[in-house]
């Protein structure tokens, strides 16, 4: 049930397919729901140029953690994964992989969007957008 | 022993130092009070003790790490 | 936007891979939700050696697309994927796979759980368990 | 011209075939009579003209492919 937090590019799937075979159990887990954020094109009109994610080193871990045990325990699940990107990333990169897995795919859906939202609302990241002269924070997470 | 202030993202650039070491403090708002430079504290804040999330009026112990951070933004980008 | 029925094992980590790299644009997509079903141990207790999945060529595939069609219709998608596998399975064998590509999460969320709900109630589909001597039916899907 | 009918799953295996070709039939009903060896319609049977779902009222013409299944149950597999 790991939360790691990555400094470099991952490939969200071979994470997801190497981690399912050195931690699940074969034939153990009818269902698995996962969702990946990834970095979209900054080219929308405006002069943003890169993107930066900070976070609180620590803390971070810890509430990814929290919010897998929470999951856990509110849905009957076999296992979870969060990884999540931080530093300068790039259109295209991967931001974010939350994977559940569980018998049936009730759970396995609720769950993992459960992680989403909670990661969303509770994990201390920082968006900063690099401009042509300077930088800039983003304030507010986009809905849904 | 100390109290360790961290302050993360645009609250560390406005304040121009991202930790501060006080010698004490009773609350979190008495600790912002202190490591702020004279900066209020803007209505967002988000306030950790020890990593967990608190109320600006929680109390601090000695050896504590306090953190000041703004709304979180974490997850995917969408413009 | 394929829905693909197979005949042998597939693995939906590389399939979801390779059909991202080979048909969604660079940065367009922010959000990718997906599901796999995947086939559980037998041996709960009685005497299920193996399992077989029986379906309508032709109507089959008609119906996935009309599912994927559908959920392009009711939200705003980048694209989907739908993969089934037919015929003998065995313990740990993907059975299916969702995925939905799009901007924002709260659509791919939503349009994965149509995909396989739908899947599940509409798709001739019908699963046969073998048994130590003869075979029996699967008459109703599990909830969830 | 004919009629194509098709069963599927259980209920190929109970009637015995999975395709027969009629010569005429006004109804998906009247299909299911000629071509079931007698056997009554579960209630809970599916039928398709030309794979879409139809009701077992709906008129068959010339050339279609009626077909008839239980429940569907595809999906993951879970006991």
């Amino acid at each position: 049930m790991p939360a790691d937090i990555r400094t470099a590019p991952f490939d969200p799937w071979q994470e997801t397919q190497q981690y399912q075979q050195a931690h699940l159990e074969a034939g153990k887990y009818g269902a698995t729901a996962s969702f990946v954020g990834t970095m979209r094109d900054f080219n929308q009109g405006d002069d943003v140029t890169s993107m930066t994610l900070e976070h609180y080193p620590g803390m971070t871990e810890s509430y990814l953690g929290k919010i897998c045990d929470e999951a856990m325990q509110r849905w009957e699940l076999i296992d979870c994964l969060i990884i999540h990107r931080v530093g300068e990333i790039h259109p295209n990169d991967p931001i974010v992989l939350t994977v559940v897995w569980s018998a049936h795919r009730k759970e396995a859906f609720e769950a993992c969007r459960y992680l989403m939202e909670e990661l969303k609302s509770r994990a201390p990241f920082w968006k900063k957008e690099g401009l042509e002269n300077g930088h800039r924070w983003v304030d507010k997470n986009t809905p849904g | 022993m100390s109290i360790t202030v961290k302050f993360f993202a645009r609250l560390r650039e406005q304040i121009g130092q991202g930790d501060v070491t006080l010698s004490s403090a009773d609350t979190v708002q008495s600790a912002w009070e202190q490591a702020s430079n004279g900066m209020a504290m803007p209505d967002n804040t988000l306030c950790a003790v020890n990593m967990e999330y608190v109320d600006k009026n929680a109390t601090v112990v000695d050896g504590d790490e306090v953190a000041f951070f703004p709304p979180v933004t974490g997850g995917s980008y969408a413009r």
